[in-house]
């Protein structure tokens, strides 16, 4: 027993040693993400419909609504304020916002980082 | 658990007449007794001696509006609440320092957050808030409404 | 020597301390006198924030409340609401939310071991216990899209189902850690020099845990024989057979066994619940307003009794979310753990403790 | 001309200072690949060397900054004279008899300027590490000075490269004394405060040690000298127990190349197996067991082979 604990940790290193290394090669190699993975928000523009649901959910407030009548209004993401918790996907009642596999690029101004997600202009009654 | 919650209330109102047995609703397995503040202390010596109620999970202080309310949550399988109702005014309770040594954050915490005055706690340095923090409590009910009048 | 007396500061940031908490030792020689301590590093006042969201952004605040534990808080929140609402979970939310509490205890505990390591200059134990772990990121990562927080709750029940084929995955996944996990506590119990800085370390005797009413591995380490999983059973521990582990030498030592011997428990627990999965809804819809009440919340953190005390006055937004942390009861008798204690102990006290700080500074 | 190819590069200055380099990434190399780790780049030192020459050089007030740059300068300059007594290619610059107990007292001007280096920094951690430092000088120092003295009995003199020249064809001195070099090995693990023993430079303890206040050239220096200290530390065993450099040009330089690498091995695995002791353990340990052991291996030599 004396010896063995002495070097408890001896077998251990040396099955280690012999297969190829834990750690993940990234950024060097690819990064291999499970399907549900949260990352970037995206937008499915025709199916929103304004109903700021998912601004009204959004724990971090990093989604707004600016309207402007009915048919117009724009949906402002910040993507720097988002937490990445999928709530605004589970909120929309009509899957026009969801969490793709890709992370937020990273940027040394914030500013450029807001995104209009729906810019929904009316469309122009045909008839007069 | 050696005493049944009953037996444990008769007890308490047999020694403490003061005592109204307040069975206010508490989800998931709470009985709340609702204890004056002077005779805590001894409420708090007779459930830790006698009946072995010595986990105090931990104090929550409330500012309802009307008044502070403090809560002391007992827990031996079966959750025990004391209910300390407290005028804004007067908001004063003795601590329990000696018997539950662990009590001095909880304390310290309440004392800076609502502003409840416990007799015997030595409350100089902060608890959680930064040292240059101006003495407003940040869980007063009216530090919510000075905020949205802004 | 200039002065027999010397503070030293474990500061806000130093090696040993992966969060901000500041200790101030005064050291005779190479002896701890007095211990003094100052918190409120990262209090983010979560308390005072939640009276301004909605119940269902609260679970997401409630989740970073901790970075380790973040789901057992969301489920503990979650319970609370749920109660105040009247709902009853379908059978399969309760047993994936357990499923998911049993992975963060292996994962936590695996954690704490590789920092425990770390402080105690056995770099390896860091590198394996680390390695280990990412099996249980990947099951967790697969399960609900998130390493480490999850948001997998919801209130009325859970968002991500699990398949047949994803069931056998996780198990498979499951098998792969059990080989390495054993050999981590046999490391834990044979191991000549890290039981040397380990062994009748920080001692607290069940008198003391009693008095400070400790919690979690720190107190059945001690011998006090108290797990909420057992003793205050919520919906699926009710039907799942396991074992509470306790020691009775109460020293670091003995922390590290019960840790070590619980994540082993909890891997064959997820089987176990893997093995029962109910079918059925993995959730009910809840309404947004919350009727008036009070509830008391309580579950079994990886620390230890966590408890969350919410109560609501019928809007959208609770009146007023109490939690307090399991780490706070250890914290408290740190400065009686560390009096008399040598200097060269006090990276074995501390992390034998397991803090974590933005836990009890919320 | 010839003393300057020898004083600066080859058994000198540039071919200490580059085996120190990759004595260092060797080490990381190998402690990485036992923990499951890729490891660094073989110019990983070189970078270390060169971003911590660019570094801004601190000066905390307080500090003598006159002793403060002596010291790393002092202890860069002992650890290079050794270089001139250990034979590297069969023959040292310099060779004389009783060069073997000065390259002792060379070795151990590090250890001492690294104590003064915490002494007067003035700092928590710097009187900490200080004081640590010292504790464990006193107790690895006597194990490793028997511990070395052994082949030197054996072969009765203090030249070092006579005692190297003896074992060459024969029995070397590690057959001849396991233990001793066993023993030799704690100390030089000791004395390079290396893994198992960094108990002055513990970072969980006490952050730097006495290093904590040094910042850019001065500490770059340092950590050159401890590098080329574990450099001379592994020559000096391999001469005196691995049986240095044999006769034939090519097995010999090979001999020599795979014997340091054996012990590099060895220090490495010695870093990932243990966990640190402490001050009180390691002083348990020299004067409990280490010593005894050393002074029972010494009567032994002296009995056997005096």
């Amino acid at each position: 027993m004396g010896l063995r604990s002495f070097l408890y940790l001896l077998p251990e290193a040396w099955r280690t040693w012999l297969k190829r290394p834990s750690t993940v090669r990234y950024p060097f190699g690819p990064l291999e993400l499970p399907p549900g993975f949260r990352g970037r928000v995206v937008i499915e523009p025709d199916n929103c419909r304004g109903c700021s649901l998912c601004v009204r959910d959004c724990p971090a407030d990093a989604l707004e609504l600016q309207r402007v009548s009915r048919d117009e209004f724009r949906l402002i993401f910040h993507p720097e304020r988002c937490a990445y918790c999928g709530q605004c996907e589970l909120s929309c009642n009509f899957g026009a916002i969801t969490l793709s596999n890709d992370f937020v690029r990273a940027t040394t101004d914030r500013d450029t980082l807001t995104e209009i997600l729906v810019d929904r202009k009316p469309e122009p009654e045909s008839e007069a | 658990m050696t005493h049944s919650l009953e037996t444990i209330l008769e007890a308490l109102q047999a020694t403490f007449p003061a005592l109204s047995l307040d069975t206010r609703a508490m989800l998931t397995d709470e009985t709340v007794i609702s204890v004056p503040g002077d005779v805590l202390t001894e409420v708090v010596g007779e459930l830790i001696e006698s009946f072995d109620f010595y986990h105090l999970t931990t104090i929550t202080g409330l500012d309802t509006g009307e008044g502070l309310v403090l809560l002391y949550h007992f827990w031996n399988i079966h959750g025990l609440t004391l209910y300390v109702a407290l005028p804004y005014t007067e908001a004063r309770v003795p601590t329990l320092t000696e018997l539950i040594p662990g009590v001095a954050m909880y304390e310290r915490e309440i004392h800076e957050m609502l502003g409840v005055d416990f007799t015997g706690l030595e409350t100089s340095a902060p608890f959680l808030l930064p040292d240059d923090w101006d003495d407003t409590l940040p869980l007063r009910k009216q530090a919510v409404e000075s905020e949205d009048e802004v | 020597m200039k002065s027999d007396k010397m503070i030293i500061p474990i500061g806000p940031q130093h090696p040993l301390l992966k969060e901000p908490i500041a200790f101030t030792l005064t050291v005779e020689g190479e002896r701890v006198m007095e211990a003094g301590m100052r918190m409120g590093y990262v209090h983010r006042g979560i308390e005072r924030l939640a009276q301004e969201r909605s119940y269902v952004q609260t679970i997401h605040l409630v989740e970073r409340v901790c970075g380790i534990c973040s789901h057992v808080h969301a489920t503990t929140y979650c319970q609370g609401v749920e109660a105040l609402l009247g709902l009853e979970i379908p059978p399969r939310a309760q047993y994936l939310r357990a499923l998911l509490c049993e992975l963060e205890r292996i994962h936590s505990h695996l954690l704490w071991l590789g920092v425990l390591g770390k402080n105690l200059g056995l770099d390896t134990i860091f590198m394996y216990a680390w390695r280990d772990r990412e099996i249980v990121l990947d099951i967790m990562e697969d399960l609900s899209g998130g390493r480490v927080s999850h948001a997998i709750n919801v209130i009325g029940g859970v968002r991500s189902d699990v398949d047949e084929a994803h069931c056998d995955e996780i198990l498979r996944q499951l098998d792969l850690l059990t080989e390495p996990l054993a050999r981590l506590v046999g490391l834990v119990e044979h191991e000549r020099t890290l039981k040397a800085r380990t062994q009748n370390v920080g001692h607290l005797s069940l008198e003391q845990i009693r008095r400070y009413c400790v919690v979690g591995p720190v107190a059945r380490a001690s011998g006090l024989d108290v797990d909420l999983r057992r003793d205050m059973p919520k919906a699926p521990y009710t039907d799942l057979s396991f074992k509470v582990i306790t020691h009775t030498a109460g020293d670091v030592w003995a922390r590290t066994l019960v840790r070590m011997q619980e994540a082993v428990e909890s891997v064959r627990l997820c089987r176990e619940i893997l093995a029962q999965l109910p079918d059925g809804p993995i959730s009910v819809k809840a309404k947004r307003r919350v009727p008036p009440g009070e509830v008391v919340s309580r579950a079994e953190a990886p620390r230890g009794e966590l408890i969350y005390y919410i109560r609501s006055d019928g809007s959208e937004k609770p009146a007023r979310l109490k939690i307090r942390t399991p780490t706070l009861t250890t914290l408290i008798t740190l400065p009686e753990q560390l009096r008399e204690v040598n200097m060269a102990d006090v990276p074995a006290v501390l992390s034998g403790v397991d803090l974590c700080i933005a836990c009890a500074d919320r | 001309m010839q003393t300057a190819f020898t004083l600066l590069i080859f058994p000198g200055l540039g071919f200490i200072v580059l085996c120190a380099w990759l004595f260092d990434w060797l080490d990381r190399r190998i402690i990485a690949r036992f923990q499951g780790r890729v490891g660094p780049p073989w110019y990983q030192p070189v970078a270390d060397f060169i971003k911590l020459l660019a570094k801004e050089d601190i000066l905390s007030t307080g500090i003598n900054p006159a002793l403060s740059t002596a010291l790393p300068v002092l202890s860069l300059a002992s650890v290079l004279t050794v270089s001139l007594y250990i034979p590297v290619a069969r023959t040292a610059p310099v060779s004389f008899e009783g060069d073997l107990i000065v390259v002792l007292f060379l070795l151990s001007i590090p250890a001492l300027a690294y104590f003064l280096a915490g002494w007067i920094s003035g700092g928590v951690y710097g009187i900490l590490g200080a004081n640590r430092s010292l504790l464990q000088y006193f107790s690895y120092e006597v194990p490793f000075l028997m511990a070395l003295s052994g082949p030197a009995i054996l072969g009765n003199s203090w030249r070092i490269a006579q005692i190297a020249q003896q074992q060459v064809g024969t029995t070397w001195n590690l057959a001849l004394q396991p233990l001793g070099f066993i023993l030799a090995v704690v100390g030089l693990i000791g004395k390079l405060k290396r893994d198992p023993l960094d108990i002055p430079k513990a970072k969980s303890e006490v952050v730097g040690g006495s290093l904590t206040e040094y910042s850019g050239r001065k500490l770059a220096l340092w950590h050159l000298a401890m590098d080329m200290q574990t450099v001379l530390g592994i020559f000096l065993l391999i001469n005196l127990f691995l049986g240095g450099t044999s006769a034939s040009p090519l097995w010999g330089g090979l001999g020599f190349v795979l014997k340091a690498l054996g012990i590099v091995l060895l220090l490495s695995t010695a870093s990932v197996l243990y966990a640190r002791l402490r001050i009180d353990q390691l002083a348990n340990l020299g004067w409990r067991v280490l010593a005894p052991l050393a002074l029972m291996q010494l009567a032994a030599t002296i009995w056997m082979g005096g």
